[in-house]
């Protein structure tokens, strides 16, 4: 894992939600117009205690609860990067930004390339199901922000990673969707640099491999993990994309054109996703090099149900994963 | 100042003794519900998490037992199970549905609060706060356009005050005169944020700024919230147009059971706690002569039984998740509900609401299932 | 171009426009419970005049002019849908309705699947770029929706297939929203069925080719015809998606099948499209009967330009489609 | 009832000769630039649209002249050209934007008066109304965190008042007191919808349910215009909070130059035409002995050469379209915009406004450049 420091630093064990808080921290200390709001995350800390302690150690101005409004929330983050502040703000559940996606979309993304304004925010998008969140509680909107040019779109899956593009985010000047996973918040522990630690809008490779890349972000990294692990060492390879965009091209291209093969999970409704994207470019770029369909796994186009029993039938499993690779494989 | 209440109601509606049997039973029956789900989920048999209104039951009891059998609720939120058990929809049902477990209401594809009963004019709620008061208004002017005489009633926190939803839908409701029953549960917090972090001034206050009146009851008095209900109803069906009401209160728990809200001044819940909607009904009732013992014993019998059926039932057919994403037959409409007051009884459409406000029920009344306390306690 | 009527129907001369008209006159006429809304489509007909005349002959109720407020415009067409109603609501450009897009996505997608209760309503979007429309008069959101699970997505390309498929979506009992192009609006004139016309959810063969099958719908269709019309006839095939959602997978997957190379057309932004689903579909279940990559000509990832010969720059042009076009052939 | 006033400003601005000939050369700046648009717009030389503000100069040009040079607009809209003037924006850079020329402002990318200057503190709208209203109270939030002595301004038409991001902004400006200028302009009509059916209650009255004041002015008369919004600014500097501005006018074009606009009433317009903001000023202006004719034929001769200009520009160059979605420098910060008005003159911060307000300006002045007539008028 590549960082921008030159010395390596130390690190400490955090969870992917610690990690988060972390990296908000080091920033707010760091550059004074580095400011959070959103509902309850003042005293509180959040609905998921992402911004614990910070009310205690920045005050209330660095440290907002707002109403119940999420065009408002973003809006106002747009005049105050416009001033010159570079606010981060948290929506509830990633699910609630379709309440405040016009901001989002025809504000905050256009306005750079329309008035050469730049907006520098964050969106924390607390986002994912896996835990009986419901249709309401569980979405990954991520490819929405895609297909709208100007946002910058992030779904790191490991606590370092979570730190240091979280932080990177708050440093670049356009508006960051920022995806945390929720089910990754306090399952996922790793080691964490301690102090500024910045990662690269860049893909990485998880597991290297000879035979199959399995391409995959946020929570589904695990899975994809999970199900590499199922085949001898060294035949399956897992890309974590990271960022979505920009979109590390060059790296998913890189990988397949060794492999041959390629497998391209999301946990997002399959329709229009990430993952449709990746495939449409490996279709076409990397064509004479596939030995193979562009296979995808990806939550048919349903709402996320509560039931488990009916969630874990939607959403993809490192079973459903672990078999489409063997398909493949044997391709 | 702003406008606070609206003309008189023309007609007092009345309760009569098994009225009010009936809503001590809806009132015990969410506080018992609720605590035996806080448990269930606090065991780890509800997967999710689990939502409750103590303290603020005498809210969706209320202004439910106002509505006629043809009046459509849309949308009962997390802390107005009452509103559902004056519906009349099955009590095991809901447990099935709180538990992921196959069922009528949800199939299991929802959670918590999140469950309507189409067969009882019960619309269920989405989460994002509060788009189904805009729904409400939709509905409403479908009611006005076909000349129906039935309402909708729509409910919401006063931190639902905040998003744009509340004012586009405030603004169609008023300007055309929807027959729409707004009802503000104000009960001083949203999740953490008090109402002095929310909004400059009150719910009831920026009604007449969408040319409506608002109206502020007591949200821990039942026949309060009743009888403010009753009159925006016969406001609507005059063709007068919607009423906000704000039923103060206090949200005596965690905002759900995950939450301790250490946030909240103890103080301040003692103060309320002073004020339980249930205990002092109840005190009122038994004054009255009314056994409200028997009452909770048949409560707690029901919901016993209907607990154990629950626990019995399997889980959905994985299977079954991908269907019916898409309708594909003719729409089945939206039932009718139970209407519980003596004062619907006269009439089977409640378009009579206003002219039978007064007085006893008549005999041979077949809207409510059943007499006596149990007719009031949830199915 | 199949009808579900059996008898042939008498035909008229209309514009895409007219044809819109002629479709919402008909249905109206046919089902009092059909009415629509939005803002200025009353005694104004609207910003395009596709309601025009509709008021003087039915009247204020059932051709309600609004308050500015796309949610409201929606939501209460969810709820007046709930009562057994069938709105028609029109967005005034398909650009505003990022302001709505909550009460679509999370509302009217997902009512039925939760809660068995259907939503018929009909969300008009007068879409598209082409005339100097800028970055707010220009979009073409159809992917929004698409990665929306719940809503059925149409985008017609001639006046017949605009009066059938709107026609159609009236009396279908799901939210469908309904892309009609701005610019053919006046643009594109042809015969049209008098009376009741319905045309199915399904895709269309618009040229027949043996080399090469361009997929477009809306605008990109008579683009992609008329690239298409510089090759040799018999060469390339063009196909009608005119559905979204549903898409019809078979129509694409037997065309690239015969044809062996496929070339896809978006008028949205490339990241994401409903181009980029339909290379997925490709590059998994034709990958076989692939004699090239799956290659697309899209919008990039930036707003739509004001300045004409910028969004010339930006916009799918016959030139740009025929040149991949002719690269393919020649793969 | 509503509040529909504020407490008295502290200081009575006063206008000057020089302040006045400034005015006049900003509103007459406005109309003829508009004339002139809808003539190319009418030769097809101004692709798209072409939307004018004729018969509300007085509101953008009043409300703009009030605002010291570190105060932001955000933004103007479709009616509001003449806040671009009084700031200061190039003339022919304008011309160049509508007619889709490579232009500093929009590099062609943009249309009609979808510009902002951001040399100048001005941003450029977008279409969604009234999204930018929440943009500008995110402005002045950071003017209150930062401790800034400046104000944001945002306009917006009464038909933008229904949108729910309306709400959403005057909650939080009204809840926080944040130093921001909310102007409504009530032309009565939001394209074809007269406000009838676009609201039950007007907007200033509606201000009080957000805790802030709402002020009716004259919205053809630019010194009505002027004092009000120069009132608002005071008290939003004395940390007091936003206001509410409902300036009434009237429509007296179309929606945009497409527009024949046959559903407007032609003795309401006959009536508002008498109003003329233009006209009933530069009577004024001639009483006083000022040469109104001096101002006209200075400003066509600037709007003459600037159209000449900008038609001998050329087009953009067509690969600039996809360049700079991101920001990868530096970002640039908003400037400073010129700040006419005599009262500012004292201090280049604008910080002093108030103090200043009263009498002539002091010799020396700097911030508006050159004198007399043509300083006014648009360059
Ligand atoms: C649009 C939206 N944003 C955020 C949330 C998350 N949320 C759920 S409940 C809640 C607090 C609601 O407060 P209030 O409306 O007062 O209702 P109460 O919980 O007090 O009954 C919040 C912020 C939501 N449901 N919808
Ligand atoms: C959210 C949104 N919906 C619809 C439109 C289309 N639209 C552009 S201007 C306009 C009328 C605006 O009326 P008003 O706010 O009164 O301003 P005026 O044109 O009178 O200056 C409409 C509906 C829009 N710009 N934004
Ligand atoms: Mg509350
Ligand atoms: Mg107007």
């Amino acid at each position: 894992m590549s960082t921008l420091d030159t010395t390596a630093p130390a690190t400490a064990t955090m969870t992917y939600l610690q990690a988060i808080t972390d990296a908000l921290r080091v920033e707010m200390r760091r550059d004074e117009r580095v400011f959070v709001l959103g509902e309850d995350v003042g005293a509180f800390g959040g609905a998921f205690k992402a911004t614990e302690g910070l009310f205690d150690e920045f005050g209330a101005d660095r440290v907002q609860d707002t109403p119940i409004a999420e065009a408002a929330i973003i809006g106002t983050s747009v005049g105050a990067a416009l001033a010159g502040l570079r606010p981060v703000c948290e929506v509830q559940f990633a699910d609630f930004v379709a309440t405040g996606f016009d901001q989002l979309v025809n504000v905050a993304g256009k306005m750079h390339w329309r008035t050469g304004l730049a907006v520098p925010m964050v969106l924390r998008l607390p986002s994912g199901g896996g835990f009986a969140g419901g249709p309401f509680h569980s979405q990954n909107p991520e490819a929405w922000f895609m297909h709208a040019p100007g946002l910058k779109v992030l779904a790191p899956s490991t606590p370092a990673d979570a730190k240091g593009m979280l932080s990177a985010a708050i440093r670049d000047h356009n508006p960051v969707c920022f995806l945390e996973h929720k089910h990754l918040y306090r399952r996922i522990k790793g080691e964490v640099p301690v102090g500024e630690h910045l990662e690269p809008f860049t893909a990485r490779v998880a597991r290297a491999g000879e035979e199959l890349t399995i391409v995959a972000y946020g929570a589904m990294l695990h899975l994809a993990l999970e199900a590499a692990a199922r085949f001898e060492p060294g035949r399956v390879e897992v890309l974590d994309l990271r960022s979505l965009v920009p979109l590390d091209e060059e790296a998913i291209l890189a990988s397949v054109r060794r492999t041959s093969k390629v497998l391209i999970v999301d946990e997002a409704n399959e329709t229009c996703a990430a993952g449709a994207q990746v495939a449409a470019l490996v279709a076409d770029r990397a064509f004479s090099d596939l030995d193979g369909p562009v296979r995808r796994v990806a939550a048919p186009d349903v709402p996320i149900p509560f039931s488990p029993v009916l969630e874990q039938q939607v959403l993809p499993t490192a079973d459903r994963i672990a078999e489409a690779a063997r398909e493949l494989l044997a391709y | 100042m702003l406008a606070e209440s609206p003309a008189p109601p023309s007609t007092v509606p009345s309760l009569n003794r098994a009225d009010r049997e009936a809503l001590l039973g809806f009132l015990v029956g969410m506080r018992t519900f609720e605590e035996r789900g806080v448990a269930l989920y606090k065991q780890g048999r509800t997967p999710g998490s689990f939502y409750d209104g103590r303290g603020q039951e005498a809210i969706s009891v209320g202004a439910a037992f106002a509505l006629g059998p043809d009046d459509v609720i849309c949308s009962p939120l997390i802390r107005d199970l009452g509103a559902h058990l004056v519906r009349g929809t099955d009590l095991t049902e809901i447990i099935r549905h709180h538990l992921g477990r196959d069922n009528r209401l949800s199939r299991g594809r929802e959670g918590n609060v999140h469950f309507g009963d189409v067969d009882r004019g019960v619309v269920g709620m989405v989460s994002m706060l509060p788009d189904m008061m805009v729904v409400a208004v939709g509905l409403a002017m479908a009611f006005r356009l076909r000349r129906e005489r039935r309402v909708a009633l729509t409910f919401f926190g006063e931190g639902a005050t905040s998003p744009g939803a509340w004012h586009e839908a405030m603004n169609f409701a008023g300007l055309r005169r929807e027959p729409v029953i707004l009802v503000c549960e104000n009960n001083g917090l949203a999740y953490s944020t008090p109402s002095s972090a929310q909004f400059a001034v009150g719910p009831a206050e920026r009604a007449a700024a969408y040319g409506m009146p608002g109206v502020v009851v007591d949200g821990n008095d039942v026949e309060a919230v009743f009888a403010a209900t009753h009159a925006a109803r016969e406001r609507a069906l005059r063709g007068d147009g919607p009423t906000l009401i704000e039923a103060r209160t206090m949200r005596m728990n965690g905002h759900g059971s995950h939450d301790d809200a250490r946030y909240v001044d103890p103080e301040l819940l003692a103060a309320w706690a002073e004020r339980d909607p249930i205990a002092t009904y109840e005190a009122r009732l038994r004054a009255d002569g009314i056994d409200v013992d028997a009452i909770r014993a048949a409560v707690l019998a029901r919901l016993d039984a209907a607990v154990e059926a629950a626990l019995a039932t399997p889980l959905p057919d994985p299977s079954s998740a991908t269907e019916g994403l898409f309708c594909t037959t003719e729409p089945r409409p939206l039932g009718r509900g139970d209407a519980p007051w003596s004062g619907h009884a006269a009439t089977s459409s409640g378009a009579a609401a206003g002219d039978a406000a007064a007085g006893d029920p008549p005999a041979g009344d077949t809207t409510i299932e059943g007499a006596g306390p149990a007719a009031g306690s949830p199915r």
